[in-house]
């Protein structure tokens, strides 16, 4: 009874959160006629892959995949290689301001990206950046800091310490150390919070939209939902759902490429000696 | 080989912390040492200093003639087992095992001859290419140990390396590490918190608490002539009886009986009497030293009974002594008479809790 | 040495951070002489309150503040009241389905806030809920749950079981047990998850944009945006700090209200017995 | 008050995991049943399923003539004191004791009063109003006590009170949980895997292995006379010697000795002797059953020197004995005659694993 309840929450919660996604995904093979239809076609009889044809020969989709796959990869390395060393400082100096600096970073990310977006807008403005991937690599990187040190912190903290110790005893240096044995001990958590940096990064739209307008610099939200064109009026359900899809693609892919990773980066205390 | 001293080691954390407060010790080769104390008597911050993970506030560690005080741990040429085992979890039992030779460019061939070598010597030939994850507590205990077998340390250092075994294996293991440290004829140091293993284990132990060696004695003397009224409670299953009791001339009033005090210049207001539960015993007609009292309570360790024992008192509060009796009698409940041999009894002052010797 | 390089790394990191928050903070007070002069002036040597009182004056400013202080609570205890239970469930229960129910979840993150929005945007206008607290209060809490989920989950593995068996064995039926012993032990996990889904919703722009037209229903980062109004050439910089300054002022508020709670529920482990 | 009772207990998991297999026996007033076993044997699921956190697979509980099988916990009058204490650490050690009352709607009054006389018997008067977290490791463990006698349950169950504790603590906790629960005059169900608790506090242990009860009996005969080799190594510490020896005719063969056979019908080809370390002695001129060798390690346990012993064998593979023998003389590397006393010696079969009664 008590279970049934439970599981009745839980599929309640997938189907609420899974619905756009499927709706999406279905309406990209639907045929025009079948999406345009009343009543509604929930699940299509026919599919076709025209709408993905569409998008490759109308635009240049592989140049907004690149574009969008360069700047996420970058300001991801960033954000990790900037915060991975601040979290390690936090977590095992254990300094007495530490508390106060956790405060100021959970602060920053009270801020709306809104309003301090256009702030960025006035120094992209006076450095000449715009239609520059760095407009885009910076605000990404500093966004995701803040989450990146928080994650990566409490991970550090669950480490065992008599790991270190006993590298420091066997000969390893300070370096040697952090390569050799806490970096593959982290992966998970690096793996993870770098995804979730990623992710970020790939799908952000305002500054993407805002900073780049050359056409060959553009994202991959951007340029699909640029895709109306011509006429405001009609929406072109077929090939924004089929760039919906093809812009969650990779992403897909790479969680299932480091799902392993990901799993025990979400299950605490999945180190053990 | 070498000797290891430490001279007046401190170290201070701030002005309320400071866990070693002025600790001297030497170990020499062959010598096994165990620092035995409560937990936050300072024993595994001290261990800590020698394999150079804290450094000393104050005091010199030296290593034969070398000050190694501030030496990097990697440096000293030290093994050390953790509590923890501190395996490192993505590499082999192979490369654990290998990973400090490796740090110091040993050859090749000599690498795997010595890791070969220590897995025969530990059983653990059949697991060299598991990971930490797949052994059992024991196997990650015999993987730990052969880390700092293997490098053939001038001084090895353990951590309380039986306490995450259960009570049986930690029997057998105590044994092994008895013999496989001996062997290796250099010192070792090692701490715990459990009396058996640091009598069992060591030719040397000292007693920390506090702060400060308390006792640093063979383990005989350490038993059987505890320095102070804390080595000789922390020393010792079953507890060693501990009683405060007033003095009257030259006697110590337990309840209604005498016993005669040591050949003492003055004699205080009271005093504390000390006597393990094993040498009290039923009294016999020869037996001048003896007090009566009511068992009540029994209780079943095997080869003994542990029984406590009121003594008769006229006074208000009652007195309980307890005694190691045999199990052939069923003790519950019992009016009974109890010897407690002079040679057997120890004398503390209340005050200092130091042992009074004539 | 190495203290002074890791100390050298989280002050650069907070540099970073902060710096466009503190700009936003000093242009809100300076006057509109000095925000245009050139060269910049960083520390103003005169402030000015006008910012502020001219945005009362010429908007129903508190009117947007409390359009979103509505919509985030409300946003907010939805995805709280949905998520706990789902994640009890998922901590608890460990069915075998679990790592399918969470990595289904984490995949959903994945889809770009932007194009799914779109399909809403569809789903909203069929719905007639334009223009409805509603059409705000679905997404933010579809788009919170996951997070909400994988944070509580793990939150509820680290609460000792041995709890929940002694709480039955002296009596409390499930209810009982839920309100009076695991709710207090969680509450600092569920002020800090609820803290993030209010900031979310409290800041969130493009859907607030979107789906909102009415003046009087607008939510502050909408109206902080379009403070521009007439001209579009000459950007308020002086009004537009105010009002990001004013927008986050709540946020902040609540958070120093919380901090015990946020401080504990970021240090993992916090509950002992 | 009422008898507990366990008929044919069973919980399956899985095929495969089955921590309970058919597990029968019952507790009166007055008794204090220990079930005593290594982790996994199944103990700590029988008790839940006592107290009715977790439903049998199979099987029937009792108490007095009411099945209360599927009885929800809270409804069973049964208190449980866990591992971990477990205590709710938001309240205060006041709320903590009355919170099982409070929900049973008991008075205000007569809450206020159960409480102080439990806080009075436990010496907590003072740490009423503190929360969990401000109390050391002993004092929250009379707590979890104090929460579980305020009930006055008919049944009390605790699962491991004592594993937190440290060594000295906790034989004091012992005799005055053995005291507190000898009061109450109800059946009481402890678990534990450490067999000194067992033997020092039941009237009745239940010695659990592999989801069976592999004997259950009083202390003293669970160590006098182990039912199968299970019991015999696990209770008693040091271990018994279990040996496994060749027979030949009427003896068994121990390295060049020979050890007499008990009376048993068909003489097996292999055979197990167990005898207790510390009733193996230094043999004396009138004993008949005697055994050489050299000694090859001694562990000193303070009472007793616990010296392993290599038997003098001219087979390839040697036996060793390990016995207790006093302090009073150094052992180390000594050629030793020792007495293996024929009442004391207990004998196995080796395929069963049951002990051998003539």
């Amino acid at each position: 009874m008590k279970n049934i309840l439970l599981w009745g929450a839980i599929a309640l919660v997938v189907v609420f959160c899974l619905a756009p996604v499927m709706w999406q995904l279905l309406t990209s093979f639907k045929f025009n006629q079948d999406i345009a239809a009343v009543p509604t076609v929930y699940f299509p009889t026919r599919i076709t892959l025209n709408h993905y044809i569409e998008l490759f020969n109308r635009r240049p989709f592989w140049r907004y995949i690149l574009n969008s796959a360069f700047i996420s990869i970058i300001s991801t390395t960033l954000s990790l290689a900037l915060g991975a060393p601040a979290a390690y400082a936090l977590a095992r100096l254990r300094p007495w301001g530490s508390k106060a600096i956790l405060g100021g970073i959970f602060i920053v990310t009270l801020f709306p990206g809104i309003l301090v977006f256009l702030g960025l807008l006035e120094i992209i403005q006076r450095l000449h950046l715009g239609n520059n991937y760095l407009a885009l690599i910076i605000p990404y990187t500093a966004i995701n800091l803040p989450l990146t040190i928080l994650v990566l912190r409490s991970f550090f903290q669950q480490l065992p310490k008599d790991l270190e110790d006993a590298a420091r005893v066997d000969g390893y240096n300070t370096l040697q150390m952090l390569i050799q044995i806490l970096l593959p001990m982290t992966l998970p958590a690096l793996v993870t919070t770098g995804i979730l940096t990623f992710i970020f990064a790939w799908n952000e739209f305002i500054f993407a939209l805002t900073f780049i307008t050359r056409e060959d610099m553009k994202t991959i939200p951007v340029a699909a939902a640029q895709l109306g064109g011509a006429s405001a009026f009609e929406i072109p359900y077929g090939p924004l759902a089929a760039a919906t899809i093809i812009g969650t693609l990779p992403l897909v892919l790479l969680v299932l490429f480091f799902q392993r990773q990901i799993i025990q980066g979400l299950t605490a205390g999945a180190v053990k000696g | 080989m070498a000797k290891l001293e430490l001279k007046n080691l401190n170290k201070t954390y701030t002005p309320k912390v400071i866990p070693v407060k002025d600790l001297s010790l030497s170990v020499n080769d062959n010598e096994f040492l165990t620092l035995l104390g409560p937990s936050g008597c300072g024993k595994s911050t001290t261990l800590r200093m020698i394999a150079g993970l804290e450094e000393p506030t104050h005091g010199q560690i030296l290593l034969g003639s070398e000050d190694i005080t501030f030496k990097r741990p990697g440096d000293r040429n030290m093994a050390m087992v953790f509590q923890s085992y501190a395996l490192y979890p993505h590499m082999s039992v192979y490369e654990n095992l290998a990973s400090g030779l490796k740090l110091k460019k040993t050859p090749r061939a000599e690498i795997q001859q010595r890791v070969t070598e220590v897995a025969q010597l530990l059983g653990l030939e059949d697991l060299l290419h598991r990971k930490p994850g797949q052994l059992s507590g024991g196997q990650r205990q015999r993987v730990a140990v052969g880390r700092a077998l293997v490098r053939r340390a001038q001084v090895y250092l353990l951590d309380e390396p039986l306490s995450n075994l259960d009570a049986l294996l930690r029997e057998r293991v105590r044994a092994d590490i008895k013999q496989i440290f001996a062997a290796q004829k250099v010192p070792v140091v090692y701490v715990t918190h459990d009396q058996t293993e640091a009598m069992t284990l060591s030719t040397k132990v000292a007693v920390l608490n506090n702060g400060y060696v308390q006792q640093l004695d063979p383990p005989e003397r350490i038993y059987n002539n505890p320095a102070n009224l804390f080595v000789a409670g922390f020393v010792g299953s079953p507890q060693m009886n501990l009683l405060t009791l007033p003095c009257q001339e030259s006697y110590a009033i337990l309840g209604d009986f005498k016993v005669l005090l040591p050949d003492i210049q003055t004699v205080p207001p009271q005093i504390v009497l000390g006597i393990r539960p094993e040498y009290v015993r039923v009294a016999r007609p020869d037996d001048t030293q003896t007090i009566q009292g009511r068992v009540y309570l029994v209780e079943n360790l095997g080869m003994y009974n542990l029984v406590s024992v009121r003594v008769a008192s006229s006074d208000s509060e009652p007195v309980s002594v307890r005694a190691l009796l045999p199990t052939d009698q069923n003790w519950s409940d019992v009016e009974i008479s109890l010897a407690l041999p002079p040679q057997n009894v120890h004398w503390f002052d209340v005050n200092s809790g130091d042992a009074l010797r004539n």
